[in-house]
């Protein structure tokens, strides 16, 4: 029996380990509405997210995240309460997690421990480095989503590159 | 568990380290165990204690004061010029400028002597392990002057790769600037050989001793390099403070970068002349208590000489290595030979991200690096986005490997 | 010989040496005088103690470290940027850089903005009385980018001249530098009038808050200027810490000009983007146990409020000049009006040359400096190569202002 | 009385003091053959010196120093020995100043005490600072008489300067 620590244990709560060891909503997603990457630099772990949308409603979501336990176990979640659910109500969510992991705050109106497991990601809050762990998921659904809604393709626009030297490695 | 017997250290590191009062402090409950000295070191009483005295006797604001405290700052502040000259080989004292560390000090030559010298169609080579430091001022200037940028490749083993050197470093090469010891891979690199190299066509070379000169004693001349840039904060010395040695003849052939105080000669409305070196380099007030605390780093790494030091290395990256390999579960990046890398590990636990297994070796007092350490072109080359490190030092002993590697057991069952 | 009567101080000056360790100090036999305060400033025990005790218990490397003393080392250092954005008038954090000190701000701003956003012909306008901090890098700015240069002149008190400041900020004009206190005639100048002035032309302005950040309540939205640039040893912090307030918008726009680790975002083989303010700015391993140290000299200036040590220094001012006054045979240069000035007095003796004067008052056991003070172009326009400069601080009292005066007296005699 | 301090007045010796009251030496001289000005940058204090040559020997030398009392009595003790001495003669004595003044160490064929009161500037030794004052008048003799036996005016030739800013002062 390994003798764990009590503020790991927080932030590493069994349901996240289960999550990331299994993480669910790993999927290829066919004909998609919105596909978006995102990345966290300072760590540079990388996220990929296809939704297909169907009006305003999610009908289904693919995650595939190449991170920390944390990011990988925030995916999943978000992928298990993300199908069915409208964009602004998922706008809201993802607000709310956010609220929950850096000012403490979660909007009346949102009840998250009726959302699947996402509550337990609270346990975060108390290691600020990992706060952007947890959240990668939601910022890159959020910033799809709203791409889609502001009339894009929903494709992530590749960066602009100015021209750089020559170079030969 | 079984526990693997303690090899003959070199250095009596439990002596060492009742003079480092931090490491007895306790993390997360547990005794520290620092691993993170490729970052930055810990700092003996003596250091501290030398800045404390500094600030406590002597502080004054150097040069030109004709106060005792003024005069004792500034004997204090050019004690330790005095003491890098001879300790990276019996340079002359005026070729050793102060700066806040090997960032500043290869952002000085970048600036200066690359600015002037480096036009368009020239070419600048690089190492595919450089440390940011030694990357992104010269992509910069690259960007800025028009020249182009090359890499010396690394093999598989994270070592240097000479086969090609001839076709890289070509003939328009103006710059040469490689890392003597990389803060990934451990590596040590062949710096007199791609020097000569250099040489032959002409282009001046730098070498970043960010690593090294903490970890093996380093002779500039006998590197045969042109500027040599180094931190303080690596090697037992206080934040802030570094410095950048280079040959007279290039630091006179220099405009100077910062201006402002100290550093002319006469100003006038329009124009402005300089002073002689090392000072056309030094604009404004220096960390004086740094730079006066540096000099008892010195003399504590010379209580035992860097060769002593550089073989306690050894022996612990030896130790260190065998335990974690025969784990089963991690892979070490860079040389496999101890005899060819410093104490800087960076490994990968299958199954583990670093980041959860830095947080978890955190919880039981072991303080590691997750991350790209700086080496973002590395990392990835390595097919990686990030690697743990655990990097020694002289006060590092192999049971503290041996809880590193217990708890790499354990974090493996957690997160498995 | 007759004792002047003591003045009544707003600050116990006697009860605040005792937190300053160097200041029981003797000097050549005598107890110390300590006035070189606008050279550098000595520091309280809980600055001392702080940098001691940042070693003894939380050094490690900033930023991006996991383990828990990267944390403690992070939160200290970033703790002081929080400190001051609240302290120069409630600013943003990310708009606070750490430097080395007031020069490298002045550098920092000169190379990045100055380089991108000063062209031929643009006009750069400073004033008369500039340290050599901020003017040289805009001189060599000039010269290289082919703007040209316009001075606000200074009248026969060394107040600034604004009479002709319409004429001199003229619609060609890019940057106003003006420094908020004068480090040798003591004036304040009417920053808030020159920004404005300068911005209904478009140009942007750079304060140099070196004399004035330690000695007055600063407010930089106040002010209205876009830079602010100060440093930490001449207000009671360590050596080799210093800072640099931008407006964002400005920041934003920059580029960096040092680069290396830590300011990056990412970085590929051939281009690097830029990591967020303020760490865009702060390339590579910082003075971390000097920024963590100098919040102690804010809490310190904190238990007065800079109101009443900026009433102390204007009583301690005005009986130092009235007792050298006394003399008969001392000439004082900038403002007779202390409500106009800060404590640093610059003077000349009749027929006694400023060098052998501050050797003379050493021996005596009183630190003065003598020299031009980094301000050469002043110094000449004053008629002299240089003075000698006697500057103040919380911690002086009358009785060392004696002290001064006696030693002058004899020095007269000495020399005479 | 005053209680001076050993020490300096060790630098400040009453011959000193003396000759920095009176400076000897302060007199233009007619026809010169090298006239040079010197200059310590770090205090700004400046010298002038015009010296009339017959052949090898220094007929009359005149000497204005604008500097600190060191300067000045380094000066006017200068002006008091140099006047029937050769060029060769005056710079052994300005080395063996040189080296009093800074290694200590004087060559053997000099007897400094001999001439005039010279000897005395050993007191600046101690005082790192201020050997650059006690120098200045030595180095600016030596400097324009190195300049007469290159061939050169003897004048100094003043300093080139490059394109500057437009200033407005
Ligand atoms: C190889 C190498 N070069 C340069 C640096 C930069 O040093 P500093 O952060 O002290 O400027 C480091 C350390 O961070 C390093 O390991
Ligand atoms: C007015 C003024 N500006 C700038 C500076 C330069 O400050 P630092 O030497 O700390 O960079 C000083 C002090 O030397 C000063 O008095
Ligand atoms: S460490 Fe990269 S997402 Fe957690
Ligand atoms: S102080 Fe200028 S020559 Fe002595």
């Amino acid at each position: 029996m390994h003798n764990h620590d009590h503020q790991l244990d927080e932030m590493y709560r069994d349901i996240i380990l289960d999550h990331y060891r299994s993480p669910r909503g790993r999927k290829d997603v066919a004909d998609p509405t919105v596909v978006n990457e995102g990345m966290n630099p300072s760590c540079g772990d990388e996220i990929e997210m296809k939704v297909r949308l169907k009006g305003d409603t999610v009908e289904e979501l693919g995650v595939h995240c190449a991170g920390c336990a944390i990011s990988v176990a925030s995916g999943s979640m978000l992928s298990e309460i993300a199908e069915g659910r409208t964009i602004s109500e998922l706008k809201v969510i993802a607000a709310a997690v956010k609220g929950m992991l850096t000012t403490g705050e979660v909007p009346e109106e949102i009840e998250l421990d009726e959302l699947s497991d996402i509550e337990v990601l609270e346990g975060v809050r108390q290691f600020p480095v990992r706060i952007k762990c947890a959240l990668l998921a939601w910022v890159t659904l959020v910033e799809g989503l709203e791409r889609y809604e502001k009339g894009g393709s929903g494709e992530n626009a590749s960066t602009t590159e100015d021209a750089n030297p020559t170079v030969i490695v | 568990m079984q526990e693997a017997v303690n090899q003959q250290q070199v250095l009596d590191s439990a002596e060492i380290r009742k003079d480092f009062p931090i490491l007895e402090r306790s993390v997360q409950g547990k005794p520290l165990v620092y691993l993170d000295n490729a970052a930055t070191t810990q700092k003996p009483r003596s250091v501290i204690d030398a800045e404390a005295e500094y600030y406590l006797k002597h502080n004054a604001n150097v040069h030109r004061g004709i106060h005792t405290l003024a005069e004792e700052a500034t004997e204090a502040y050019e004690c330790t010029r005095d003491r890098i000259a001879s300790w990276i080989g019996g340079v002359a004292r005026e070729e050793v400028i102060f700066t806040r560390g090997t960032t500043e000090a290869i952002n000085l030559v970048a600036h200066s002597w690359g600015g002037a010298n480096i036009g368009k169609g020239d070419r600048i080579v690089l190492t595919q392990m450089e440390h940011h430091a030694n990357l992104v001022p010269w992509i910069q200037l690259a960007k800025k002057n028009g020249a182009e940028l090359a890499y010396l490749p690394i093999d598989g083993e994270g070592r240097l790769d000479l086969s090609s050197m001839d076709s890289i470093i070509t003939p328009n090469t103006k710059l040469v600037a490689i890392t003597q010891m990389s803060n990934v891979l451990g590596t040590i690199n062949p710096a007199a050989e791609v020097a000569a190299r250099a040489h032959s066509v002409g282009a001046v070379v730098l070498a970043d001793g960010a690593q090294s000169a903490p970890h093996m004693p380093v002779d500039v001349k006998v590197l045969g390099v042109d500027f040599f840039a180094f931190s303080g904060h690596k090697m037992l010395g206080p934040t802030g403070v570094g410095a950048l040695w280079g040959r007279r003849e290039l630091l006179e052939a220099m405009e100077p970068w910062q201006t402002g105080g100290e550093m002319i000669l006469l100003v006038k409305w329009d124009r402005a002349t300089w002073a002689e070196l090392p000072h056309k380099f030094e604009a404004g007030t220096p960390n004086i208590a740094g730079v006066a605390a540096w000099s008892k780093a010195f003399d504590y790494l010379d209580r035992f000489g860097m060769d002593a030091v550089r073989s306690h290395e050894v022996e612990w990256t030896r130790y260190t290595m065998n335990r974690l390999l025969g784990l089963g579960f991690v892979n070490i990046f860079g040389p496999k030979d101890v005899e060819e890398r410093g104490s800087a590990i960076s490994f990968e636990v299958e199954g583990v991200h670093p980041h959860d297994l830095a947080q978890f070796l955190d919880s039981r007092g072991v303080a590691v690096r997750a991350g790209h350490h700086c080496a973002q072109p590395l990392t990835k080359l390595l097919g990686q986005t990030s690697t743990t490190r655990a990097s020694g030092y002289l006060y590092n002993t192999t049971a503290e490997s041996d809880r590193l590697a217990e708890a790499l057991l354990e974090a493996k069952k957690y997160f498995g």
